[in-house]
Formats: C-alpha cells, structure tokens, sequence
C-alpha cells in the first residue's frame, strides 16, 4: 500500500473514442479550418503585416504625444454641448429602451408561440438593427427638420434596435417556473411578463440600457449629422483641423462624464438590483419599499422631462418632409440594380474587414476582459482595466482610423487595426462582464487539484464563458460590418463610404440596394453565427 | 369528514384523454370526481401521467379529449378571462418552487394577489393594504412571517418551497395543486411541507390534491389514493385500502427501497 | 508610399487620396483610370483611394503615407500650415478657378438682402466647411452682422441638409456651395421654384492637387506636368471629368489661398 | 487496518490557529495527525470550523499561525510550484460537485489530470492517451463510464458528485478531502456517493477526509471521528467511541432528528 496510484495505474486499459465523438471532433476541426483559412486569405488579400505596423510606429506616437496635452481653452463651449448631448441621450436612449423592453417580449419564443407573428416581430427588430445610422439621420431630417428631433429619434431606433435584441435573448434563457406560477395563479400575460420574468431580467436589462447610453453620448457623430448639435460638432471640428489638444480636452471631458454616469448608475443598480436592506419597520422606508415600483416610473418620467427641456422640436414642415420622405422611400423601393456588382465587392470587403477586425478584438480583449472581472483579477488591477478600457471605448474611431492611416498607410489593413482597436473597448467590457457572473466554484476546484492560473484558466473559466463570449464577438462582428465611418475615413473600401456617398447625393436608389445588401449580409450572418454557435457551445 | 358523496365535486374528469404531439398517452380515459375538503395523493411510476392530471386541470395543459370541470363551470371551454378568474381560485406549488428569486418573500407570495387586480395596478407594484396582510397571514401559516423582507434566493430549499406553499395560499383557494411537492427536498423538511399542507387542508378545508413519489408519504398524509399506470386510473380508494399489494399493483412491479422516502435506513430500522 | 522613411528621395510608388465632395457620387469606381493614366505618364505603379474625409490624407502626407490629396482649400491650408502639403494645381470647373457659395431663402420669404438676416435663423453646413460656413459667415460679419450671435445658426451637417431644413421652413435662410439645390432636387424636384439665391459669396479657390512635401522637388514637378497632359488629352478629360467634374487643372500656388486664410482669420478660426 | 501509529503520518497540523479578518474564530490551536488509508469524519455544529480544517490542507485557505505537513513536507511554507504539486496529491470533492457543466464527463475528469502537465499542453488540451484511460478507469470506478461523453449538466446531482469523485480520482492522490459531500443530495444517492468513497478508501488505500453533518452517516462509513466545536478538536478517536453522548458534547446540545440524515422516521422505525 505504499504507493496506492501505482496499483491503481496497474489496471489500465485504452479507451478509444466513440465513432459520434469522433466525427464530432472532426467537424470541430473543420469549421476551424475554414474560420481559420478565412482569416488566412483575408490577411493576405488585404495586406496585413506586422513590419509595416511597427515602421509606423515613430508617426503613430507623434500623434499621440499630440494628443496627450488637452487644451481647455475652449471648455466653457463645450461643457453645455456636452450636457445638450447627454440630454439627448437620456431622451433617446430611455425612449429606446423601454419600447424595446416591452417588444423584446413579443419577439421572445417563450413568450410569443405563432411562428407567424414571432416571424415578424423578429423581423422588424432585426432590420432595425440593420439599417445603418446615416440612413436613419437622412431620413428623420427630411421628415423633422435638423434639430434636436431628429437627432433623439435616431437615437430611439439605434437604442431599440441593440436594447430589444439582446433583451429578447434574456428573455429567453430566463427560467419560465416563476412564470408558469402566475399563469396558474391567474395572472395575464403581461403581468406575467412583468412580475416573473423582468425581476429576472433587469439586471441585464439595465446593463444593456448602460451599454446603450454609453455609446450614445460617444457616437455624437450621429447627432452632428441630424444638425442636432451636441458634442460631437466642436470634436469634429478640432479633429478636421488637426487640433488634437482641443480634440482631447473634448474627449477628456467626454470620459469624465461617462464614467461619473456610469458610476452612479452602476450604484443604482446595485441599490435596485440587490437585497433588501434587512426588516428595519421604519416608517419612511416601508413607504419607499411599497411605492418603489410608481417611484422608478416617477423617476424615468422626470429624467425623460429635463432631457426635453428646452430643446426646440421643432414640427413645422413635417407636410413638406414627407412628401420628401415619400420620394426618398420610392428611390430606395426602386434599388439601382445595376450596381449589384460593385456592391458585391464592397460588402465583401467590408466582410474582410469586419472579420478580421472582430478577430483581432476578440483575441486582444480575451487577457482585457480577464483583468477587468472582478472575481479573478486583484481588485486595483479590475478596476484599473475597467477606466483603461473606458479610455478606449470614448478614444473616436475616426481618431483610431487617423492614427493607424499614419502608422500603415491608407487602405484595409488601417481599417482593420481601427475596428479592431476600437472594437476591444466594447469586447473586453462584456467579457469580463461574463466572467464575473460565472461559478466560481469549478475554478477553485482546479486549483485545488494542483492547476495553475493557466489551467484554471482553459478547464474552468473558458469553457464556462465561451458561448457569451462567441456571441459578444459574433455580435460586434455584425456592428463592424455596418459600421461606415472609420473604415471610410481610411478609404479602406468596404460599404460604409459608397452609401455614405449615396445618402449625401440623395441616390436613393443606390441606397436602396445598399441597404438590401447589408440586410441580407446581416441576416446570412445571424443564420451563420447560429449554427457556428450551436456547434461549438 | 363528511362522506364526499353527499356533497357537490369540485373537479370532475369526464372521459378525458391528452396525447401529446409525440404520440405519448398522458391520460386515457379518465373520468374521475374530487370533492371538497378531500386530500388525495395522486401516485404512479415515472410517466404514469401524474403530471398530465394536475396541469390538465387549471389547464397549464390542453387536452385532447373529454372535459373537465372545476366548481361546476367547465374549465376546458372557458374564454381566457374565465379561465384566470378559475386560476385564482386554485393554488398550484410545483417541484421546483417556481419562486422569482430576485423578490423578496413577500413579493412572491402577493404574486398570489395578482389575478384579484387590474393589470396596471399589478404593474405599478401597488397591492391595498388588505393583499399585504392575506399575505403576511400566508406567511404565519407557514411559519416564514419573519422573513417577509428577505429576498427568495436566500432561503434554503424548504423555506422557498413554504413560500410557494403561502403564495398558494394567499390566492385564498378553493383547491391547491401540488406537483412532487417535496421530491427535490430532504426528508426532514418534506415532512414540515407536508405538515403544512395537511394542516392546510384540515384548518381551512381547501382541498389538496397532491403528486408523490413516495408510498410512505401518500400513505402517511393522504386520505384517498389515486393511482396512475400508463394515463390510466388504476386504484381509486380510501389510504386504507392502499396495501402494498395495491401499490405493487400501481407500479407493475414490487416495492423497492427507492419507492420510500427514507430508504435502506427506514427498511434497515 | 515612397521606399520607406529615411530614404525619401527615392520614389517607386505613389499613392493618391481622394477626399469625396457632395458633387462626387460614385467616387471609387471612377478613381481606378486616372490612377492608371497617371502610372503610364509617371512610370511608376500609382495606388488610388477614396477616403471619407480629409484630416487622414492630411496625416498620412505628413506620415508619407501618402503622396498626392486632392485637398479642399480649407484642408489644403491646415495641411500647409503643419508642413506637410505644397498645392500644385488647381481644379477647373467650367474654366474657373473659383466656386462660389451662396445663400438661400424661400422665393416669398421677405429677406431681401444680407442685412435682413439679422435675427434670423439660419442653416449653416460645418464649422469648418469653407462654402458652408466660413465664406457666408464671414461676408455677415463684413455687414456688421456676428454671425455666432447676431443670427440663431444651426450647423445642419450637410449642404443638401441645409437646404432642406430652409424647404421645410424651418429656418429662413441656408447656406450651400453653388449650388447644392441640385442634390435636394432629386429629393424634392420643386426646389428651384420654391427657393431663390439671395447672394453669393467672394471667389472661393476651387480644391487644389496638392503634394507631401517631402517629396523631392523633381517628383513635385513630375506630378505636375502628368495631370496637366491628362488633362489636355481626350481620354484623359473624360477621366477628369467623371471623377470631380474637373475641366483642367491651373497652375496654383500657396499664396492664392491667402483670402482662405485672412478668412479663416477673420472668422477666428485658429491653425497651428 | 494497520494500527495508524506505525507509519509515518499523511497530514500533521501543528498548532494551526486561524483567525478570519473579520475576527471569527475557524480554528483554535489544532495538532493532529492523519495517518495514511485512514477514513477520517470530521464533524460538528455549522461555524465549527470543519471546512476551515479541510481548506487549510491544501492551502485553499491561508491559516494565521502554526504548521500544516503533508506527507513529511510543510504545505505552510511550500513555494507555488511545491503546493501546486502537492495538491496534485490531493483530491477534493465539493457541496456543489464544482463540475464545468458545459463540458463533458471525461473532460470534467480529465481536469483533474491538469497538474501534470506542462502549461501549453494543458492550454492546447492536449492530454496523452494515458490519462484518458486513467480518466476513464476512473468513471468506472463511480460506476459512469458510460456517460463519458455526456455533458455534465445533464447528469442528476448524485451522478454530478460522483464525477466529482472521479475526477479527485483522477487525480491519483493520496488523499481525498470531501466537504460535505451528500448535503445536497437525497438520502439513497448520498449513501451511493458514500458507498464510493469506502470502497475507494478500502480498495486503493487512499485516505479519506470527510467533513460530515450527519451523525448517522459518519457513524456509519468512518474509522475515526473528530469532533469541532468552536474551532477546537473536541473528540478525537475511533468511531466506536464515539457515542451519542460524546456526539452531544461535540454539539454541545442533545441530538436532534435533525441531526440524522434520516429524519425522524429512522427514529420511528
Ligand atoms: N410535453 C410533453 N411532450 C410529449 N410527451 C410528454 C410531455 N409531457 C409528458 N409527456 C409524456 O406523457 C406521459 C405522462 O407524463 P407525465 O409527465 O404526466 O408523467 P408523471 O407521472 O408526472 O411522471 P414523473 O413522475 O416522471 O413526473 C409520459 O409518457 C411522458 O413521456
Ligand atoms: N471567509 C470567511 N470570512 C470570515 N469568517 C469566516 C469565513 N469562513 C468561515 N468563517 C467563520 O469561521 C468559522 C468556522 O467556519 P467553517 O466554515 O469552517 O465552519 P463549518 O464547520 O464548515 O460550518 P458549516 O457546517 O456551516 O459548513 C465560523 O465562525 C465562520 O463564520
Ligand atoms: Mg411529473
Ligand atoms: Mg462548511
């Protein structure tokens, strides 16, 4: 008995697989062959090279330099453009979202049975989602007017689009016991919806509402787009003059607001998400914890009233904006067919991009997303990572696009390191999102058996958060396909410029099967992504 | 207890079948009549269809044929408002709890208030005062008061299934459904579940129709024995006609260790 | 672009960036034949892109990344300033040199001169549009009128928006390049009959072909001489033509965007 | 068995204090020694600081003062690379089975293979041919060799711990430390789970530490008993010893029905 695993060893016997494992990993190995030789030819057809990133190098960090000494000057400018934004945001974002979070119930198949009325309603949020920004701002500023309007109601779209179809996901994988209780204690569907299924889901669903106002006070591109101000014009401006110290005061001060939203959302969130304080019968508080429900509508109500406050809607030539928005709707109901050829070579390169864009985030969020959760990294690390990536998520794409059109030159390999760049903000941000609510118990357990950080890593944590996130990749990769901007600064071909030349020509028609193209890309997608998820979660 | 025969049933089956799309029989040809104050155990073999019978129902199932009545109205061609107006009226406690974690106690249990409410004001959170204390009156029976304001993940299994056990009283009911109430608990706390739902029972008269496993629990708590082979009913009786024959019976084959509670232990002991 | 820093005389690629104006509508396609019309006159392989706007081909020039912009003047004189850029030619349209930009009212609308703009709302296009803001703002500051707050302005974020915002009455005039009412038309074909140009700018330096400076002097030179002989062959014309609507090319130097500049400066909009 | 005092102990606690930041007490001056093949269960009030005692083992837990060895060599003073191997030595099964539930069976098992390979080989899931068989021998050993392929989460709760079991397993080790193992599984698995550990201690000779609420079920499996109270080793000895008085000096109350795994109907019967 002295050395009880040799006499255990003594008894082995081999083991081989079972046929259906086998072709299981044969299958695994394939797709990662292809995902792999894709990524391959895209590199070479698009002229990825390391030696050129590091020529650039001397360029790229004059840049920066230039970047890194913010001039205040102008601050008294941009503060109330900067809270004109927020408002905005708030009005958009808030509207956004709650018409989502009632849609993301029809468009959930736990909650919607007919395949009918699911079809549709899956269809509309998707194409919401699909339709680029730009084309929303064409069209609300010929039905609106320049202004303020227009500018929230892109934001409407562009929040609802992101909010209903990542909460309809929520829904989901919710857990349908509490619901079928209600049912059977009489409740309607909607008060089912309400009190079984959102106190599961708010906490997401609040993430999601953060994430979505985050980016809506950062793309304030859109809003200067729409004539809606904001922001985003006195940033545009620096940048169009070079003046990167004023650009960097902008950015700076943009950060600073972000991260003081975020902080104290993030507390309200745990205020409103998280146990109640123990049984105190104090009077005040019984009433708070009573009227909690009418107080959290009272709340968005108020925040929706001072994000309208004194901004002009203006409505007056809405009968002279639609009889133009008629005519827009009939060019792009009437696609330029004719361009179907060279739109095939754009949407492909706009593939590449977004492919190896979204590839090359996906891995450099993967440490990223480690530091920054909480329950695996030392706490000054997580919340140093958590700023960091928040950095990078305000830094402008078109400022990235600058940067790396300098370091390599114009072209696809400077569109692809920006998407990329920009894209690990947003990555890194979910993953360790994902990481944080995961069970830690199987990782103490590895260590336990002798694992090192690494091994924790590969045998209980990724394997625990890979479907979050392959589908937080997935979805990036989708956004990157449409995302016109930093790819056409570069001149990286792709879409995003030719339909940003169309709207800005009024070609409707050329719009029209722009928009068909991506829409059917997009959808291609999501049918791939599926089935790529499906096989490896 | 009064004979149930000289009393008005509160569930009728007449002559009720449910196949399921996948060909699988669920119930088959069942007729059968519950009467108030009872408390039947509903007994059978995985598959038996025991589920079937109580989710058919408040009709969390639809069957295929036959139908079936709760207090005299037929559930089975009620409109969608008669059939929530039924719902309210009959508690259902499931195997898994089926809490909403993230409330609190109390919450969970005016879950049970909402099918007496106006959709808005369920939305809005704003139950009278009258549903806080039906509640808090649930939670005493169950002997959870205090944990009104403790949210429902911080309980241990026994005390979330008590509260399911309060939300089902709290709709005030005229009969409660109870699906393997105590499958997923120790026997320790299965025991004070079943405590509860007898003294439910015997204190307020609700009649309790309830799904076991185990033929030491149904024996134990039970006053009539249903018994399920294959969606059909087998035995009807009084517990005390319920022998282990007849149980040898309902399973199709003897009786082993696993049909009880408690084990080898208690077979041992 | 060039063999690499360091060695910046020796020169066996050029790269041209193209930045799209509103008049360019399919850009890309049309850029690939001047690119190869300019390879066969200059002998080395020549790389064309289109970019969405200009401070990246700016960057990149000063990066030499890229050798040949077609720089609007107001990024021509940014791209100066840094040192990055020297202009070498100017585009024709139509035999001139110049464009104009121009403001528009509604064809009933009481505004009859400048002056009655003051108090008025108007559409503006970017702060740093030279025809969209800077030209008009400064021809209202010349009358005496400031044009940040003597006016209710709005930047609109595009000409053809700007345009539209005035068809809608939402404001009472907006400024364009002349004249970008024929973008709207294809929105609205009534444009023409519903509005009226109330005033046109000063001559406005038409968008340059400007050069990285770092090239050497006999490049600079080379590249020159190229477009000037496109522009007077016939395939070449049509090249020209389709690309930005350019005629020919004219000589340029740095000092004619000096009235961009005292413009510019007059507006207070700062360079460094 | 061996009389333990002739051999060379496994485990040696030297005066181990450990005192929480929060100043709760888990354990109070504790020397002991754990001889090899020995059944050991530890038992004792909630907050006695059982897993204190087994957590600070394999250092899964930092203690405050005082010694713990392991197989001759300091665990208190061990390098990472020393305790990552001596770990590798020593299985541990949890509560909660701790499994990946998103991969399979054997993959679950062959995690407890990680310690023994270099880093790369392990990022690459690369693992020999070897320890696939000694996974798989493993399964057998818990009776589930032929889920290996199954993933984890659709395993019942018994069937998950005894993955867990083998993967410890798995491991090789000398010593197995179980932390409540059966709390959350029904009476019939959890003698399952108990009857695999016995028959791992009895046929492999490996060591088996159990932490253990149930009086019954350390009675029933155990060589030696050890008793916390208050961090403190109350009772140290043979289980023979180790009556129902000396139980209630460990719990520092009479026993309850509760205090059996069986409940109450044990007592009846
Ligand atoms: N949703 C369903 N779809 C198809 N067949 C079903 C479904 N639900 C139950 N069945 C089948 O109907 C029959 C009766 O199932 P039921 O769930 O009522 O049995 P049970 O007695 O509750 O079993 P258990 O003790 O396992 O809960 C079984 O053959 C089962 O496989
Ligand atoms: N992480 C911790 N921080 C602070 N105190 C702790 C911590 N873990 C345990 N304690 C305290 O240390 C003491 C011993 O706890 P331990 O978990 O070892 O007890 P246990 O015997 O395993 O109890 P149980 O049967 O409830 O699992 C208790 O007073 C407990 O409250
Ligand atoms: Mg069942
Ligand atoms: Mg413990």
């Amino acid at each position: 008995m002295a050395d009880p695993a040799r006499r255990f060893r003594g008894t082995l016997s081999a083991f081989p697989f079972p046929p259906e494992e086998g072709t299981a990993r044969l299958r695994n190995a394939a797709l990662f062959v292809v995902l792999f030789g894709l990524a391959a030819y895209a590199a070479a057809d698009t002229q990825v090279s390391v030696s050129a990133l590091v020529q650039g190098f001397p360029y790229m960090g004059r840049l920066f330099v230039a970047f890194f000494s913010p001039d205040f000057a102008d601050i008294a400018r941009y503060v109330p453009a900067l809270v004109e934004t927020i408002q905005m945001a708030v009005a958009g974002t808030l509207i956004g979202s709650l018409l989502a979070l009632g849609y993301a119930f029809l468009a959930a198949r736990n909650f919607v049975s007919r395949r009918g009325t699911l079809w549709a309603t899956r269809g509309f949020m998707n194409l919401v989602r699909t339709i680029p920004d730009l084309l929303f701002a064409a069209l609300f500023v010929a039905v609106f007017g320049i202004g303020a309007l227009s500018g929230i109601l892109a934001l409407v779209f562009f929040s609802f689009g992101i909010v209903a179809k990542l909460t309809s996901e929520t829904i989901e994988a919710a857990d349908m016991g509490p619901a079928e209780a209600l049912y059977a204690a009489g409740a309607t569907p909607t008060v089912t919806a309400a009190y079984a299924v959102l106190p599961q889901i708010l906490p997401q669903y609040l993430s999601y509402v953060l994430y979505v106002f985050e980016i809506n006070i950062r793309v304030s591109t859109v809003l200067g787009l729409v004539g809606a101000g904001g922001i985003g014009v006195p940033l545009k401006a620096a940048l169009n003059l070079l003046q990167y110290d004023r650009a960097s005061a902008i950015l700076l001060l943009v950060f600073v607001a972000v991260l003081l939203i975020e902080w104290t959302s993030q507390y309200l969130r745990r205020r409103l998400t998280e146990g109640e304080p123990p049984a105190v019968s104090s009077r005040p508080l019984e009433v708070l914890r009573r009227f909690r429900t009418p107080l959290a509508f009272l709340g968005v109500a108020a925040a929706l009233a001072w994000s309208f406050w004194g901004i002009d809607l203006n409505t007056k030539g809405f009968s002279v904006g639609l009889h133009m928005a008629g005519r827009i709707f009939s060019g792009i109901f009437h696609p330029e067919w004719s361009y179907v050829p060279e739109l095939l070579v754009a949407l492909w390169e706009s593939v590449e991009i977004a492919y190896l864009g979204t590839l090359l985030a996906a891995v450099l969020a993967l440490p990223f997303g480690f530091w920054a959760a909480r329950n695996v990294a030392p706490a000054p690390l997580a919340a140093g990572t958590k700023v960091f990536l928040s950095a990078v998520r305000t830094f402008p794409e078109l400022m990235l696009a600058i940067v790396f059109m300098v370091g390599v030159g114009p072209g696809a390999y400077a569109g692809i390191l920006a998407v990329g760049v920009h894209s690990v903000g947003m990555l890194a941000k979910l993953y360790g999102e994902a990481v944080e609510a995961m069970d830690m118990g199987p990782a103490e357990a590895l260590r336990a058996a002798g694992a090192d950080g690494l091994g924790v890593f590969r045998w209980a944590i990724f394997p625990q958060v890979l479907p979050e996130l392959l589908s937080y990749a997935i979805y990036r990769f989708e956004i990157n396909m449409r995302a016109a901007t930093v790819v056409g600064v570069v001149g990286a071909g792709g879409i995003g410029a030719p339909l940003l030349f169309a709207l800005q020509s009024h070609v409707w028609p050329r719009v029209g099967i722009i928009l068909l193209g991506i829409v059917v890309l997009v959808s291609l997608t999501d049918a791939l992504s599926g089935a790529i998820r499906r096989r490896l979660v | 207890m009064d004979a149930p025969s000289s009393r008005e049933p509160l569930v009728v089956f007449d002559r009720v079948r449910k196949v399921y799309p996948t060909g699988a029989v669920g119930l088959d040809d069942v007729s059968v009549a519950i009467y108030p104050g009872e408390f039947v155990a509903i007994v059978g073999l995985s598959g038996a269809g025991k589920t079937t019978f109580l989710r058919a129902i408040n009709r969390l199932i639809e069957i295929s044929s036959g139908e079936i009545f709760f207090a005299g109205r037929s559930v089975t061609r009620a409109t969608p408002a008669e059939l929530r107006r039924m719902r309210r009226d009959i508690g259902m406690v499931f195997q898994n709890f089926n809490l909403v974690k993230r409330l609190t106690v109390l919450q969970n249990v005016l879950a049970g208030r909402v099918g007496y409410h106006p959709t808005w004001r369920v939305l809005l959170g704003l139950f009278p005062k009258e549903d806080v204390a039906i509640a808090m009156k649930a939670l005493e029976r169950v002997h959870l008061a205090d944990k009104a304001y403790v949210r429902a993940d911080q309980l241990s299994g026994g005390q979330q299934q008590r509260v399911a056990v309060a939300r089902a009283l709290a709709q005030e009911p005229r009969l409660i459904l109870a699906d393997e109430p105590v499958a997923s608990l120790d026997p320790v706390t299965a025991e004070v579940i079943m405590d509860d739902l007898r003294r439910i029972n015997r204190e307020l008269g609700i009649t309790v129709l309830v799904n076991l496993h185990f033929v030491d629990l149904a024996r134990r708590y039970a006053d009539r024995i249903l018994g399920l082979r294959a969606g059909k009913v087998v035995f009807d009786g009084p517990v005390s006609e319920a022998t282990d024959e007849v149980f040898e019976f309902i399973y199709g084959r003897p009786l082993t260790r696993e049909d009880m509670r408690t084990g080898e232990v208690a077979a041992r002991g | 672009a060039c063999g690499g820093q360091g060695s910046s005389n020796k020169v066996d690629k050029l790269v041209v960036g193209f930045v799209p104006s509103q008049e360019a509508e399919n850009l890309q396609a049309k850029a690939k034949p001047l690119a190869d019309l300019l390879s066969q006159k200059l002998g080395v392989p020549v790389e064309v892109f289109v970019g969405t706007d200009y401070n990246g081909v700016i960057e990149a020039m000063g990066a030499k990344k890229v050798d040949i912009g077609f720089l609007n003047p107001v990024g021509y004189v940014v791209a100066k300033d840094k040192g990055y850029a020297d202009v070498i030619l100017i585009a024709e349209r139509k035999g001139q040199k110049t464009y104009r930009s121009q403001f528009v009212v509604l064809k009933d609308s009481p505004i009859q001169k400048l002056e009655d703009l003051k108090g008025k709302k108007i559409a503006w296009v970017d702060p740093n549009s030279t025809s969209g803001y800077i030209y008009p703002a400064a021809m209202l500051k010349e009358k005496g009128i400031d044009p940040e707050k003597d006016v209710q302005g709005t930047f609109a974020g595009g000409h053809d928006k700007a345009i539209m915002a005035l068809l809608r009455g939402d404001v009472d005039a907006a400024v364009s390049f002349d004249d970008a009412r024929s973008i709207v038309a294809k929105s609205d074909p009534s444009v023409m009959e519903k509005t009226r140009i109330l005033a046109y700018s000063p001559d406005i330096p038409n968008d340059t072909i400007s050069v990285r400076s770092s090239l050497p002097q006999e490049w600079k030179d080379k590249i020159k001489q190229a477009f000037l002989d496109i522009a007077k062959d016939e395939q070449g014309k049509k090249v020209i033509k389709e690309i930005y609507s350019h005629d020919g090319y004219a000589e340029g130097k740095d000092s004619d965007f000096d009235v961009v500049r005292s413009t510019m400066k007059l507006m207070d909009i700062k360079l460094k």
